[in-house]
């Protein structure tokens, strides 16, 4: 697997008249964790969707591996079939999860790997069953969506992201829903995959997981990226005041 | 030339509605009626088999414009308007209007009728008919239905006082239902009236038309045309040997 | 030219009838199918039975023996109507199963969360349908409406075999007495097409409002 | 008085005629499902195009009554050399004029689904057509089956409008019957006992397929 | 505001052949602050879903102020009218929102305040207003739920339960989709509430949470639950060797 590196490069998105992102600038190395941390209506989401495209941003580069995604020439959109083609390469795990509710759980994690992939439906299975193994799901694979846990729906979400094996990977919030031990366990597997040479752009609320996985942190607020730096910059040294207040609650409350 | 292709091909293609008794029938799917029995006997006479084909009203004579049919064989009352745009073969029964009422209504003669409602099928040579008779006695209401099925169960039902109708129709209605429907007595009323079959208006066609009337001729003059109206009318009516001007 | 000034008042007065059976038989037929999926959501099971009864009879046979036995068969059994009241009477009828049915494949689109944050305040239940499952519903259910509806328009010509002037009685009439049946289809394909066209452009602005707090999908 | 055997007699001939009614009704179903399941897709597509053609589709076939499109379909295109069998004409008129119907129901029921189904499918590179068959259609077909189930048992009921073109099914051998026996009553209620049955069928088929496709 | 206590005695609940609570019996003081915590798939959002009898249980008893919910006598339901008259005095915040799309941010809030209280509109909107502002989005109140963020989302959620002023709330994983601030934020607003009398459970994940806000903390397991005591007892002298394995993870996580 190769991993790969994305540039964003001065991207804006509007929501009609609201100003969602504003010349976002970050450079993502390949192989590495990227976590964005921010308030509540930062643009976080917004920023993760831009790069595969499932929001097309208004102005600037968004390029993986170098190549430019979604646009063949600024403001003229590329073809189905190429952005299809740069899409295989990238996974995502949804805030909302986004289960397909018609199927089972296994059926979710399979489905990918049968249609894009190509794999055969016995393998696709067996691979599935085994992605499913790692989030501890192996006992739920026969369930749909509608008769899982809230946890349980997070986690197959991202078994279906793994099962797919892409050479990057979006998680928005990949643990919202965990208890403390499972978020552990998650953690494991996604410290796997990022040796394994899995580039991770990781947006997360939990700033112990950021301080414990990153290789960078991003900070954003408003729709600006305020600071890129390395976890310990960010949590320990933090350059800009509003990182600061934005650690600050978190720190009091999490001691016990 | 239409007569010279039918000719070549073997075959008459004909369309007629196969709801309207006794003329057209069908009877557990096949077809029966005294249509087919003369025109069984006209393709006899020209030497071809007739292919029949059970085509609802609407559709016979958009049809048989576009050449789908050679021949529409659903009686077709003779009027002045409808001889302007096809040609009409020569008559093959007696369309004079006639009326008929519930079997338990006290009503007797054709005049009877003033003051009652009266059903007719609509546009029909019968309503026209029955219109004129209405405004020379006053004071008939008449009720126009899409078919005389409607009519008569609408009778049935007691709305109606009297349905006008060609007399073959209500004679074999009232044979088939004695104890609903009943005839007046007299049961004709208005102009003498005539049904035919349909051909398209065009000098190829004359020959096919003038074989069919040959055939209807020579059919009438051995006793066939008699034997035929009998068997389905109970009756035999003399028919005119040229197609009449209205 | 002659045909028009022959017959073109009685089209028009016919075409109004259909326009005036088709809005009322609608509205009549929508409110009873409102009724009917409500009934059906929230009745006790051999009430259900009872309504799925109906709907399948109802929607399983055709308009135009149903009004035959309303109109001609009723007066057997002493119900004698006149035909533009037996006409709406059998329109509604007609329609409800089919608006019911529609009414519930909206109720399906909802997710069943919506309901229960709604239940969890306390909410009453004709409250719940009027705020929530209604217009939630309506988003997945109006298209089908308007198809119905536009069906509907259809069948009202077969009012008339029960002698209801509405257009296809008098386009009968025109063409059983001038033969002319090109003209005739042609007319009738007309009015059919302005009353269908404006039926649409209301549902797609109905449609436009509905879903606007939608976000454009697929 | 309405007869009893009259209606029973009846039965005979009618069965009959079913035969055509059942074939033309399923064979234009499937023809409906197939093409209005792309009209769709046309309507909903990026393409100005395709949609201003689904558009035009959807209009013109709901515009038109089936009669007239059959009338002109069988009796007017012979004139441009375009002749028909009637069962083929037929089936194509009833399953293209369901089409237009069809795809309105899909594309209401696509409306109602979340965008993130949808989105999913894009962020793992499906591609549109496994997307609309996979992810789309089968929610889409689950909520809207009581509609779809309308919308054929209505079909069934319009295939008598194919008797234009000279095929005896249920309706036109009913009328037949009743112009025969002087009793349309008893006759018409057969008919509609045979459409019934048929109709039940796809009511049932339809129930089923609500429990199996419910999440 | 007079507070409601819960007694939970005995429940139980199958989804088909599932057994999802196991005897559960649990009792919820009035005024005070019951945290729920637990492995993912335990149960936790079945037993809330339980105490408003949103989800059937099918033996045992919740009794809210001593009234039975949801059963006028074993096995007998209780009627439409009886069960919402219960209800309005309880609230929820559902894990996954369940917003009403087709309403505005504030529409959502207000709809019960009309409906349900049986305010008038203008009252309902200023007062759905203020909620609104106590969570933050005074600017997002024309917002439809599509056009906000999942934090967003989720405080509108909040909001919408806090209008009510409900003598017993329940919350699950309220604070799942917020960052750190905003968490702290929502934290004031419970703990006002909370010293204003009213009850309140709250399934979290957040321990730091649980350590700080509740009076009581109980744990569950695979449906059973497990253990009750004060947030010192469970996080600090855990008498069950499954919690402590629970908290492990978390705690070696959270410092940074
Ligand atoms: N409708 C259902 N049918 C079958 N099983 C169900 C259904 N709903 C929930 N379950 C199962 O019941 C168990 C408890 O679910 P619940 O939602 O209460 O878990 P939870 O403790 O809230 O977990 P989480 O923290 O992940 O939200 C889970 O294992 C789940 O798979
Ligand atoms: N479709 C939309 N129309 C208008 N505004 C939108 C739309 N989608 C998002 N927004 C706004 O854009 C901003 C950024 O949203 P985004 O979802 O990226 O936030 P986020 O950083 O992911 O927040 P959270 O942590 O709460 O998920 C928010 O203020 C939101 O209200
Ligand atoms: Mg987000
Ligand atoms: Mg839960």
């Amino acid at each position: 697997m190769q991993a790969s590196s994305v540039e964003i490069s001065k991207v804006n998105k509007f929501y009609g008249p609201f100003h969602a992102l504003k010349d976002v600038d970050l450079s993502i190395p390949p192989g590495k964790v990227t976590c964005l941390i921010g308030p509540s209506g930062s643009g976080k989401s917004t920023l993760l969707r831009c790069i595969n495209f499932l929001e097309e941003y208004d102005s600037g580069e968004v390029r993986i591996d170098g190549k430019l995604m979604g646009y063949d020439a600024p403001g003229r959109k590329m073809s189905g079939k190429k952005l299809r083609q740069m899409r295989r390469g990238v996974g995502m795990v949804f805030q909302q999860f986004n289960l397909w509710p018609h199927m089972t759980a296994l059926q979710n994690v399979a489905e990918g790997l049968i249609r894009v992939r190509g794999l055969p439906k016995s393998e696709a299975e067996a691979r599935a069953t085994d992605a499913l193994r790692k989030v501890g799901l192996a006992d739920k694979t026969g369930n749909h969506p509608a008769r899982l846990s809230g946890g349980q729906q997070q986690r197959v979400a991202i078994a279906r992201a793994i099962a797919m094996e892409p050479q990057l990977m979006l998680f928005d919030e990949p643990t919202s829903a965990l208890d403390p031990e499972l978020v552990g366990e998650v953690l494991n597997v996604m410290k796997t995959l990022a040796s394994e040479g899995m580039t991770m752009v990781v947006v997360t609320h939990e700033m112990g997981f950021a301080a414990h996985v990153a290789d960078q942190v991003a900070f954003m607020e408003k729709g600006e990226l305020v600071a890129v730096d390395s976890p310990q910059g960010i949590f320990h040294a933090p350059k800009d005041e509003r990182i600061w207040n934005f650690l600050r609650t978190y720190r009091e409350r999490n001691a016990f | 030339d239409q007569l010279a292709d039918i000719k070549a091909a073997g075959k008459i293609v004909t369309a007629t509605d196969m709801h309207y008794a006794p003329f057209d029938m069908l009877v557990n799917g096949t077809y029966e009626g005294m249509t087919k029995d003369l025109f069984d006997e006209v393709s006899k006479e020209i030497g071809v088999t007739p292919v029949y084909q059970d085509i609802p009203w609407t559709a016979e004579l958009p049809g048989l414009e576009v050449k789908k049919f050679d021949i529409v064989i659903a009686p077709v009352t003779i009027t002045p308007e409808r001889l302007e745009r096809y040609t009409f073969t020569l008559p093959i029964a007696d369309a004079t209007v006639a009326l008929v009422k519930a079997a338990g209504s006290d009503l007797k003669k054709p005049e009877d009728i003033k003051g009652k409602t009266v059903g007719v099928q609509q546009g029909t040579a019968q309503f026209k008919q029955l219109e004129a008779f209405g405004e020379k006695l006053g004071g008939v209401t008449i009720k126009e239905y899409g078919t005389t099925d409607e009519a008569y169960a609408d009778l049935a039902a007691g709305r109606l006082d009297a349905v006008a109708g060609s007399l073959p129709n209500l004679t074999y209605l009232v044979k088939s239902r004695p104890e609903t429907f009943a005839m007046f007595e007299p049961a004709k009323f208005g102009e003498p009236k005539y049904f035919a079959w349909v051909l398209r208006k065009h000098a190829d066609s004359e020959g096919f038309d003038k074989a069919i009337n040959d055939a209807l001729l020579k059919m009438t003059d051995d006793g066939r045309v008699k034997a035929i109206q009998e068997k389905w009318l109970g009756t035999y009516t003399e028919l005119p040997r040229e197609v009449p001007a209205k | 030219m002659d045909l028009v000034s022959q017959y073109g008042p009685a089209l028009l007065r016919g075409f109004g009838i259909t326009v005036i059976c088709w809005i009322l038989g609608t509205i009549f037929g929508m409110a009873l199918g409102l009724v009917i999926a409500l009934i059906q959501r929230y009745a006790p099971r051999p009430v259900r039975w009872l309504i799925q009864i109906y709907i399948e009879v109802i929607r399983g046979t055709p308009f135009l023996v149903q009004l035959f036995v309303l109109y001609y068969g009723g007066p057997l059994i002493g119900l004698r109507l006149d035909a533009l009241p037996a006409g709406l009477l059998g329109l509604t009828i007609y329609g409800s199963p089919y608006f019911a049915e529609i009414f519930r494949s909206g109720f399906r689109a909802v997710a069943h969360g919506q309901i229960e944050a709604a239940r969890a305040i306390g909410m009453t239940e004709p409250t719940i349908i009027r705020r929530i499952l209604l217009p939630l519903g309506l988003v997945s259910a109006l298209p089908a409406l308007v198809n119905f509806s536009i069906i509907l328009t259809k069948e009202t010509v077969i009012l008339s075999i029960i002698t209801v002037p509405e257009l296809m009685y008098q386009v009968s009439r025109m063409s059983a007495e001038t033969f002319r049946y090109v003209e005739a289809n042609l007319v009738l394909a007309l009015f059919f097409w302005a009353l269908v066209e404006t039926i649409s452009r209301l549902g797609r602005r109905l449609e436009a409002r509905i879903t606007q707090h939608l976000i454009e999908r697929t | 008085m309405f007869s009893i055997p009259v209606f029973l007699e009846s039965f005979q001939p009618l069965m009959w005629a079913a035969q055509y009614t059942l074939l033309i009704s399923v064979l234009g179903i499937l023809l409906g499902l197939v093409i209005g399941t792309l009209i769709c897709a046309a309507r909903l597509s990026g393409s100005r195009l395709l949609r201003g053609f689904g558009g035009l589709w959807v209009s013109f076939l709901r515009g038109v009554p089936l009669l007239v499109q059959l009338l002109v379909f069988y009796y007017a295109l012979p004139v441009i050399g375009l002749d028909v069998a009637p069962t083929a004409a037929a089936v194509i008129c009833v399953g293209v004029c369901a089409s237009a119907y069809i795809s309105e129901i899909w594309r209401g029921a696509i409306a109602a689904l979340p965008r993130g189904q949808a989105e999913a499918a894009r962020a793992i590179g499906m591609s549109p057509r496994d997307t609309w068959i996979r992810i789309i259609l089968p929610q889409a077909f689950s909520m809207s089956l009581p509609a779809l189930v309308n919308e054929l048992i209505l079909l069934v009921k319009a295939s008598s409008l194919v008797s234009v073109v000279g095929i005896l099914e249920i309706t036109r051998a009913s009328q037949a019957q009743a112009a025969t026996t002087f009793r349309p009553l008893e006759v018409y209620i057969a008919a509609a006992c045979i459409y019934l049955a048929i109709n039940l069928c796809l009511a049932a088929l339809g129930r089923y397929l609500e429990h199996r496709t419910a999440v």
